[in-house]
């Protein structure tokens, strides 16, 4: 087949993937995006098998044999909820490979003097960018794990080290550029960059790991564009680029959503542990708040008119999605109105309440974003606020100073009634007291949140 | 021209097209597009094909090796996964 | 790779690129989008410069020089009529 | 200069380009995405020179000058309510202009012989579609001015006609390509391109220019892209094809507003002539409408919390846009609050009212889209309708098979009170009849809009 040819089938590649990607933005085509992606992907694979310079075929069936098992089986077994750590760990996977790309045709020619300097750059960067992907991203995992500690890892000077860094790997760049027959520096350079995607990823805090993921994304896209200079490809230079842009595009949107800058989530080394509840502040005990109990509940959301549900964190981390479908299902068969509020950056990563809610089969249609459910809360009975803290804290918008001032809430507090299914009174991911808890119309329903939507549950069917 | 420019110009290119694709998504998709794009990120296998399936060096084979393995797993754990997500999204009948 | 190849990638892209610009565009601004994208189209006058700067053939000079004229009654007209509409655009101060 | 620094300053030129026309798309930063495309269109120009190919600059900087001259004189001198027949007729040269580079091209080369198979199939698509815009944006323009029938002029089998001549010269462009010696062929390319663009825009109604001068804007767009394959430039390929594809996409939302398919546009003959209300079927005497006075609606207006302005073509056919300004002014002063509902049709070309009402100082941020006054007409007293009839004609929502049947319309008639400012019961572009005028809350204050206004306004002063 001639390189044209190969070229073209190239350029179908790329606008099926444009056309993926487009898709993925919109719920009804997201599936048939990743579908068709996954197609380009193919194309692109099988017609590069054409190319002149591949000759041996063992290590690439071998390979890709391999890799797929590893890959499938992962993506099989993998809990919906531990998502995160597994599009991390792909991530890391895809950025160690754009390292090794790089590595491997440094390694090919027996001699690297013939290499040009553009071409030695982009090997350079290739890898320097790729291995930081690499164990940024099982850093990154190792958080999310658990494996390591959640909480910012810090170093008194540790952005100035960190800094120093950068600007000597990028050196040893433009250094190995000059001079490629000297091994030595290769390796530094190989080493410094494995550092930097440690020592980078682990003073952040657990918690803004979807950032961080995010990011390394849109590193490992800009890996993989690298490695399409070095071995001069088209499909690798645009698909590496679109996805470089695109994960650039959406940190920048998740960041904003928390009311942060970028470099806070980078730099600021700010919320601390991943799980809520387990410690933090004590809560104010001068002020009094109101329990509840399931009957009660019961008997509140059985006669209103209008029921809104804004699940946070909490929600995910007691599994109580199929139990909180349960609910909703019979408050509707008691003609009871019942929406979903979903603030953008409920739990831990976004669309986190999405995922979850649509585990348990809730249809789209019935969430509702934060701006089309803010207007309703005038006119709504009940709020049922299920292990949700910080994105309904209206400290948000009075307390200067407090770490989410300026982040736009539910504005829950507008609705007759609230009733907050948590476990504590601890505060949420900002370490920040909630003065919602206090409030005349609020409720307290103590316990794991599961539980308690199991209870309510069951009084629902005496009511 | 040179093929370095070439390049250049189709990266810029499509960093505009992947900038303007991703503007206006709704929060809910933000983690299955971070998926997708992550498994479309192992792109980079093509880059592991070449350099495993050249002959001129045994080691830079067993690294192509290793890159196609690396690669793979991104890709196909990332699409496979991204579909687990994306099937659940259905609309109310 | 040859340059029709590259010429054919870059247009790829770059028609995705237009694509994906325009598709929020409220009506306010259609007419003038419309005039300002005509006055970017007026970009052959490139073209025309390279046509009318060669020295190969007088009758293409000529051809040439035509081109640029009409090229440029393109682009600058265009560039200044959009610029009088957008000016009135004022925001209530 | 290296050919290498020219391609990186186009690449810069690019960019320019795209942040230009996305900085378009948005009033606040519009006009400053305007100048950005200039600047980049300076920038391009201006590295062109250095092109190794350019030695002679005669020519060049003689119909620099001429160009600039007659372009800048018809950009003062054109009246606001001219501009789609100037866009139309700018439009006209930019493809003129590609078609006669891609001649000169074939000109310049002594044997075209030595030229390769896909340089002459570009070139001869870019004679193609150069002349038919050439043509086509002056029969547009002729239309829009009046020169020519703004009729659609059919004759039977006209539509096969046509196919059969685009049929023929993408034939005639693949003859080329295989015997490029042959000046007949050549000829006879253009002479039926040139016929190409006359014959498919004279069937098209006056009325529907604005959608026929942004599809002949991708055309132009298309063409100057095709030249920059044959001259292999690349900024005028990507300048091109990005043009190309926001005039495509631009024609669509047109048509979409319209609730028309383009198809309907291009090959329905609809629409006939330009103004609105010189002939037409006559209305339906039957049913009896309510006549007004400026006194009466000064009081009403005077009088009333909330008045929404409907203009639509009658008010740039009156040219009341001042007067208009005038009375919203002094409602305001006298405490009422107004607003302006734009229906995206309304008058004759996209943004219309907004152009105009933009010429009489309203501030842009007192104008609401269909979709953002529609829901207030239900609390709003008076709504005046300035020249307006099918953005405002119910059967659009009630009677299938009626041209507008499904195209979205202002709902006007959830007001307490409508008041409509025309010259007669004669309707609209769309030719039928409208329903709102027999209502019941309605009232009809007839006249040419600009002595209405100015009577309202009169009348105001007394109130
Ligand atoms: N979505 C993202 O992409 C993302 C990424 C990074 C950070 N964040 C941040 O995460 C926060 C999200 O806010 P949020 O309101 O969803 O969560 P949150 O503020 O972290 O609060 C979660 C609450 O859930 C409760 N909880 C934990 N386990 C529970 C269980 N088993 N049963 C019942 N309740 C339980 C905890 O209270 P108890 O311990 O008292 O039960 C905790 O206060 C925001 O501050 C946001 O900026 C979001
Ligand atoms: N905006 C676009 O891009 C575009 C492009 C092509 C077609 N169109 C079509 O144009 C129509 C636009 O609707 P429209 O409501 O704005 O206009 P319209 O339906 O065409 O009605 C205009 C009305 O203005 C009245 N009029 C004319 N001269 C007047 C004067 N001097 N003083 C007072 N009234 C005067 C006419 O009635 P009298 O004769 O009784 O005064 C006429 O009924 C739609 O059908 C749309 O599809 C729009």
């Amino acid at each position: 087949m001639l390189p044209d040819i190969i070229q073209l089938i190239y350029l179908v590649a790329t606008g099926i993937f444009i056309v993926g990607i487009k898709r993925l933005g919109s719920p009804a085509t997201a599936r048939s995006g990743n579908q068709l992606a996954a197609l380009g992907m193919f194309i692109g694979i099988v017609i590069t098998l054409f190319d002149q310079q591949i000759i041996s075929f063992e290590y690439i069936i071998g390979g890709i044999v391999l890799g797929s098992a590893i890959g499938a089986f992962a993506a099989k077994k993998v809990e919906m909820t531990s998502m995160p750590e597994m599009v991390a760990i792909f991530n890391g996977f895809g950025g160690g490979a754009s390292a090794l790309v790089a590595w491997g045709e440094f390694t090919r020619v027996a001699d690297p003097n013939v290499l040009s300097g553009q071409d030695l750059v982009t090997m350079g960067l290739s890898i320097l960018i790729g291995s930081i992907t690499f164990t940024g991203s099982f850093i990154a995992f190792g958080k999310l794990k658990g494996f390591i500690s959640g909480n910012p890892l810090t170093f008194p000077g540790q952005n100035f080290f960190n800094a120093i860094l950068t600007i000597g790997s990028l050196g040893l760049v433009g250094w190995l550029a000059f001079d490629p027959t000297n091994m030595l520096v290769f390796w530094i350079l190989f080493g410094i960059a494995l550092l930097l995607g440690i020592l980078t990823v682990l003073p952040i805090g657990g918690a803004d790991m979807p950032v961080v993921i995010s990011l390394l994304n849109s590193y490992s896209g800009l890996a993989a564009s690298m490695a399409g200079f070095v071995i001069n490809n088209n499909l690798l230079i645009i698909s590496g680029a679109l996805v470089g842009a695109a994960g650039l595009i959406l940190t920048n949107i998740m960041c904003q959503a928390m009311n942060r800058s970028l470099g806070n989530v980078l730099f600021g080394a700010f919320g601390g542990d991943n799980g809520g509840g387990d410690g933090g502040p004590a809560a104010d005990t001068d002020k009094t708040v109101r329990e509840t109990t399931a009957q009660d509940v019961a008997l509140q959301c059985a006669y209103a008119d209008k029921v809104v549900i804004t699940p946070g964190y909490g929600l995910a981390v007691a599994q109580a999605q199929h139990v909180l479908k349960e609910v909703v299902d019979k408050l509707e068969k008691k003609g009871v109105e019942v929406k979903y509020g979903i603030h953008p950056v409920a739990g831990r990563m976004p669309g986190h309440m999405n995922v979850l809610l649509a585990e348990a089969d809730v249809p789209y249609d019935q969430l509702y974003d934060m701006e089309q459910i803010n207007p309703e809360f005038k006119s709504t009975d009940v709020v049922l606020i299920i292990g949700a803290n910080d994105v309904v804290n209206p400290a948000a918008k009075t307390t200067e100073g407090s770490p989410i001032y300026g982040m736009p809430i539910l504005d829950v507090d507008e609705a007759k009634r609230t009733i907050v299914f948590k476990r504590s009174l601890s505060p949420g991911f900002a370490g920040i007291d909630n003065a919602l808890f206090y409030e005349e119309t609020n409720q307290m329903f103590f316990g794991d949140a599961k539980d308690s939507l199991q209870a309510l549950s069951q009084a629902l069917n005496d009511v | 021209m040179s093929g370095l420019i070439f390049n250049l110009f189709i990266f810029v290119l499509a960093s505009f097209v992947g900038f303007e694709l991703i503007s206006k998504v709704p929060p809910t998709l933000h983690t299955p597009l971070m998926s997708g794009a992550n498994a479309i990120s192992g792109i980079t296998i093509i880059g592991a094909v070449v350099v495993a399936g050249q002959v001129d060096s045994e080691f830079a084979q067993i690294i192509g090796f290793l890159a196609i393995v690396f690669a793979t797993i991104n890709v196909v754990g990332g699409f496979m996964v991204t579909d687990r997500m994306l099937e659940m999204f259905k609309k109310k009948n």
